[in-house]
């Protein structure tokens, strides 16, 4: 029953992924982005990839539809030219998909447990989660303790978007205006009471479960880029509820920035904390003389919390970035 | 620990947690003195690894104490130490060459975060350099990938920006190929790790996923290193990139892709795969030979000074791709001293260009008639660096043609046509190369051209001009002296090599 | 049973509100209708949370529900911006005589 | 599961991979080409979260100190998650420099055109200054 859930979900996701490209109206297209993410992150739900759910639902449904918007909203929302070379496209791709299926064949059937990939590093994990590390989320074990130089890398390349979304569109348009979205001009959606009101009572659920999604993430799905995604989603609603101007008051962009960076640098600084304990970079063992385990999970705990803050400091400085360009 | 043991880690954790910092610091003087001081860091962490492998040892680290295919371990040889120099070298000289550049055309306002995005880059690179584990890699091409993006964006003119756009498109869809590659093999073997793939690809009896994997992971890399004809995102790159930043990205970024490339090819697949040697030579060494001659030619009829140089990559990755395609040891050799001399030659003119670019708003060539007479060190270092580039002895691009060549030669007949065919295209870079010459320094009417400051043009500032000169006189001594290159190269050659069936 | 009645349910009223946003034709019919897709997703979600025997991922539906009422202020707050900016241009440009605004001016 | 149904997810993969590299090299508008991006490398997601699903097993969460139950393979998951946030990245930096080309043309479409048309006007090319 569940696998032909599955099943429809990829029909419609594949149908919505058509519907984008086909979409004249980009304003529609990007909706249609947003049920495309909804979609796939139901799907990965039904694949028993609950933390990846998660995380597509805040980061592709949520935070990349509002980034896109307001992305058009600065370059305009329609599809003028036509598509060229459509022949050779189609032949580029029609040969990527005919090699690829014909591939497919030999592939291991979905969900068989005796396929390659479940045999030979992903039972280690188990074990050496239940032994070394003690927490029940394995993801969160595997993401941030086994494999945690590449979500160190993560965090680092998110970081870097950071930083060039500021070089790009950080400083002040080069326009003659002053300062767009205050003075007498209506910003935000103030003058719309029911929105407003309704609005702002979800944001400190959204900044509550935020917190949860960071804290427990070594119990239940989340950790700290869905954490991290959410925070930076209920700000967001506050500034599009308010007005950036308001919210960058409550949190100015240089603090935004210093969280970006400063992240990066507690996730970093516990790798240096634990060479200089005369471990390896992130071996987080060396962290609490003589407890190993309790190291251990200190370590993720603090490198979870270096994730969140980095990951909720570049996406508001991105947000921001966008939504205070000189609208023209 | 020891300090000697740790530095693997240090070579890319050096350069991306400063990064951070130098992004906070608000003051422009502060940011570059930590920045270069980073990428200086970086270049002796690099020369000290070197002189640790250079026996033949394998730096193996395991990142938090987790041991291999488990966990991401570091994985330094012979070629990872060479491309270490590279990468650590070129950015430093740029950097310490490319200050006053860099301020008139990126700005002093955006710079922390410029140099950040410097770091990262460097960062990013040294990453894919020291890395032995396939998704890892992905993960720092991105980080190097996006760093390069914004490098390049922060170009003077509004063509950079439609210019980064292409790359940022054909960057990511390499990259993605090269991951679906990644996941593939990892669906058959159940492992990340380059070491253990190759141990486990052997057991794998179902050969059309492989092949399809392989096949992917070939494309993508071809995308990000400018292989011929993937290399349409390139001249433009380079072009309208700030000139220090093509100095930098022109000696390293396409290297580390065709490294991966080469490192994949040969450890992993080559052994596992039914003649898949031959398909690697047979498909990469008509697209070398391609590439070679495409590229020559189209340096020929540019007329903007930095697409000919971009075109000229598009060639000189094309004499590195033949060498390796040659699939002998000579061949490999001189693939690798290709490297490291293409990287000097390259970095040497583009600085040259960089001291140009102090006095002209645009490097077209008829706007440079005779700026010789009046910038005559900044051209005769062009000069001196072209002569590399073209492989005349005495320099260092010398050393590897001439290794190309007697790796060709070793093939027989078709090896003699090979040897013709870099004989020629060698002659098509004294043609592009000379058009320069002669056009900076016997052409006339170019004085009269808008100068950038709009007052006579003068000589460069001699800091730029010293640091243009340290990097051609860098290709004369490899030129005279090529022990250590050539050590490097012949002892990697044959660690790839003992890869083969 | 219940199940299996409540999953046809879901699924069916997902397919219509599909076909509404693909349809369209007027942009609230698509804001409506990917309103609408996200509380079935929602409640997909909490239905086979329960079915696979994991009642603890109702946090994911949380999640979904709150992120779909972002997107939906989003999108008013897009259009609002755009509506308002479209009625100031109108005003700089019967002010101006029809004149070129200065928003319109071309790169620096 | 059955033989062919067990490889529906792969052909969604390969089918969800085509729809969007056709509109990275077709659609001549930036915006559509960051959206075909996205489904691109959603594709990819797809292929690594299929293969590490287990029959019969559940999210790689022990419930109640469990740990013999069957569970699905947490490494691609650690590995897609890494990707997401990859993707966004690049999205939100894509998106910039579209912001940023439309403030210095005017349009976001048909780009290379109007690059290289600007190309041979030369005269015009070097009158435009410095930022």
């Amino acid at each position: 029953m569940i696998e032909l859930f599955g099943v429809f979900l990829l029909a419609l996701a594949v149908i919505t992924a058509i519907g984008v490209v086909q979409a004249r109206n980009l304003f529609a297209g990007v909706m249609l982005m947003g049920i495309f993410s909804l979609l796939m992150a139901a799907t990965f739900f039904l694949l028993d990839a609950a933390d990846v759910a998660l995380t597509e639902a805040a980061v592709g449904a949520g935070i990349s539809t509002v980034l896109m918007l307001s992305a058009l909203a600065l370059s305009g929302a329609e599809e003028k030219a036509r598509s060229r070379s459509r022949i050779l496209a189609l032949i580029v791709v029609t040969v990527t998909a005919a090699t690829v299926i014909y591939a497919t064949f030999e592939k291991p059937r979905l969900g068989d447990p005796n396929a390659p990939v479940q045999q030979h590093v992903a039972p280690w994990y188990f074990d050496m989660t239940q032994e070394a590390i003690e927490i029940p989320n394995v993801v969160t074990a595997v993401l941030s303790s086994f494999r945690g130089y590449d979500t160190l890398g993560e965090v680092i390349v998110v970081f870097t978007a950071g930083i060039g979304v500021l070089f790009l569109i950080g400083a002040a348009a080069p326009k003659g205006r002053a300062s767009p979205s205050q003075g007498d001009l209506p910003v935000g959606l103030k003058h719309h009471q029911p929105i407003r009101v309704v609005g702002k009572l979800a944001i400190p659920f959204i900044l509550l479960f935020a917190f949860y999604v960071q804290f427990h993430g070594e119990y239940s799905p989340g950790g700290g880029f869905q954490a991290g995604a959410l925070f930076a989603a209920a700000i967001i609603l506050y500034g599009m509820l308010e007005g950036e101007a308001t919210a960058l008051s409550i949190i100015p962009a240089p603090v935004l920035f210093a969280m970006s960076a400063g992240g990066a640098l507690l996730f970093g600084g516990v790798g240096v904390v634990c060479m200089l304990l005369g471990g390896n970079f992130l071996q987080y063992d060396v962290l609490l003389a003589g407890s190993p385990v309790g190291a251990q999970q200190m370590g993720i705990i603090a490198i979870e919390l270096g994730v969140g803050i980095t990951v909720a400091g570049t996406l508001l400085s991105i947000f921001f970035a966008f939504a205070t360009r000189d609208q023209s | 620990m020891s300090l000697a043991s740790q530095l693997p880690a240090l070579q890319v954790a050096v350069p991306m947690l400063t990064a951070p910092l130098v992004a906070l610091l608000r003051d422009s003087h502060l940011s570059w003195a930590a920045a270069f001081a980073a990428s200086a860091m970086s270049f002796v962490l690099a020369i000290a690894i070197t002189g640790q492998v250079i026996g033949g040892e394998t730096l193996v680290y395991h990142m938090g104490g987790w041991a291999p295919p488990f966990g991401i371990s570091l994985y330094i040889d012979e070629l990872s130490a060479l491309l270490l120099l590279i990468i650590t070298g070129a950015a430093t000289l740029t950097l310490l060459a490319g200050r006053g550049s860099l301020e008139e055309q990126v700005g002093e306002a955006r710079m922390p975060l410029f140099l950040a995005a410097w770091l990262l880059t460097l960062a990013g690179l040294a990453g894919i350099v020291v890395s032995g584990d396939a998704f890892n890699i992905f993960v720092f091409m991105e980080i190097s990938s996006l760093a390069t993006y914004i490098l390049v964006s922060g170009g003077p003119q509004r063509r950079a920006l439609t210019a980064v756009f292409k790359y940022l498109i054909t960057g990511t869809v390499g990259a993605t190929f090269y991951l679906i590659g990644v996941g593939m093999v990892y669906m058959m073997t159940g492992t990340l790790n380059i070491a253990d793939m190759e141990v486990r690809l052997a057991e794998v009896s179902d050969r059309n996923v492989v092949y399809v994997a392989a096949g992917f992971i070939t494309i993508g890399l071809a995308l990000k290193a400018a292989i011929f004809p993937l290399h349409a995102w390139m001249p433009n790159a380079y072009t309208f990139a700030p000139h220090i930043v093509t100095a930098f990205i022109a000696a390293c970024s396409t290297k580390v892709s065709l490294y991966v490339l080469l490192r994949l090819d040969f450890f992993v697949f080559q052994k596992n795969l039914v003649d898949h040697e031959l398909q690697f030579a047979y498909l990469l060494m008509p697209l070398a030979v391609i590439g070679i001659l495409y590229g020559s030619i189209a340096a020929i009829f540019e007329q903007n000074l930095k697409r000919i140089l971009a075109f000229s990559s598009v060639a000189q990755i094309g004499y590195i791709l033949l060498g390796a395609s040659l699939i002998s040891v000579a061949g490999f050799t001189a693939a690798v001293l290709h490297f490291f001399n293409h990287a000097l030659a390259k970095t040497a003119l583009f600085l040259a260009v960089a001291c140009l670019g102090l006095q002209f708003a645009k490097m077209r060539l008829e706007d440079l008639r005779g700026v010789g007479r009046s910038m005559p060190w900044t051209l005769a270092a062009f000069a001196g660096a072209g002569l590399s580039l073209i492989g005349v002895p005495g320099t260092a691009g010398f050393v590897s043609k001439w290794a190309l060549i007697g790796a060709a030669m070793e093939k027989g007949a078709p090896g003699a046509a090979l040897v013709a065919l870099i004989l020629f295209s060698s002659l098509l870079a004294v043609v592009y190369v000379w058009r320069i010459v002669e056009v900076t320094w016997f052409g006339h009417g170019g004085e009269q051209a808008k100068a950038a400051g709009g007052g006579p043009i003068t000589e460069a500032p001699l800091w730029i001009l010293t640091m243009t000169w340290v990097a051609v006189l860098a290709n004369f001594w490899f030129g005279f002296d090529s022990s250590l290159p050539m050590q490097l190269a012949s002892s990697s050659a044959e660690e790839f090599l003992r890869h083969q069936p | 049973m219940m199940f299996a009645v409540g999953a046809a349910a879901v699924t069916i009223t997902m397919m219509l509100a599909l076909l509404r946003a693909l349809l369209g034709p007027s942009v609230y019919d698509r804001v409506l209708a990917v309103n609408m897709l996200g509380t079935k997703t929602v409640l997909l979600l909490a239905l086979t949370a329960f079915a696979m025997g994991r009642p603890d991922f109702i946090d994911l539906a949380i999640t979904y529900a709150l992120i779909n009422f972002i997107g939906v202020i989003a999108v008013l707050q897009f259009f609002y911006s755009r509506d308002l900016r479209k009625a100031e241009e109108r005003a700089a440009k019967s002010a101006h005589g029809g004149a070129v605004g200065p928003s319109q001016a071309g790169p620096q | 599961m059955s033989e062919i149904l067990g490889l529906f997810n792969y052909w969604v993969f390969v089918l969800l991979m085509v729809i969007g590299f056709y509109a990275v090299i077709a659609k001549p508008n930036l915006i559509k080409k960051l959206l075909g991006l996205s489904i691109f490398q959603a594709a990819v997601f797809l292929l690594f979260i299929s293969m590490g699903k287990v029959d019969g097993g559940t999210a790689p969460i022990i419930q109640n100190g469990n740990w013999d139950a069957v569970f699905s393979n947490p490494l691609p998951q650690v590995l897609i998650l890494t990707a997401i946030v990859v993707g966004i990245s690049t999205l939100a930096l894509g998106l910039a420099i579209v912001v940023r080309i439309k403030e210095a043309y005017g349009t976001i479409e048909e780009i290379d055109a109007i690059a290289s048309g600007e190309a041979t006007q030369l005269q015009q090319d070097s009158g435009e200054s410095k930022q």
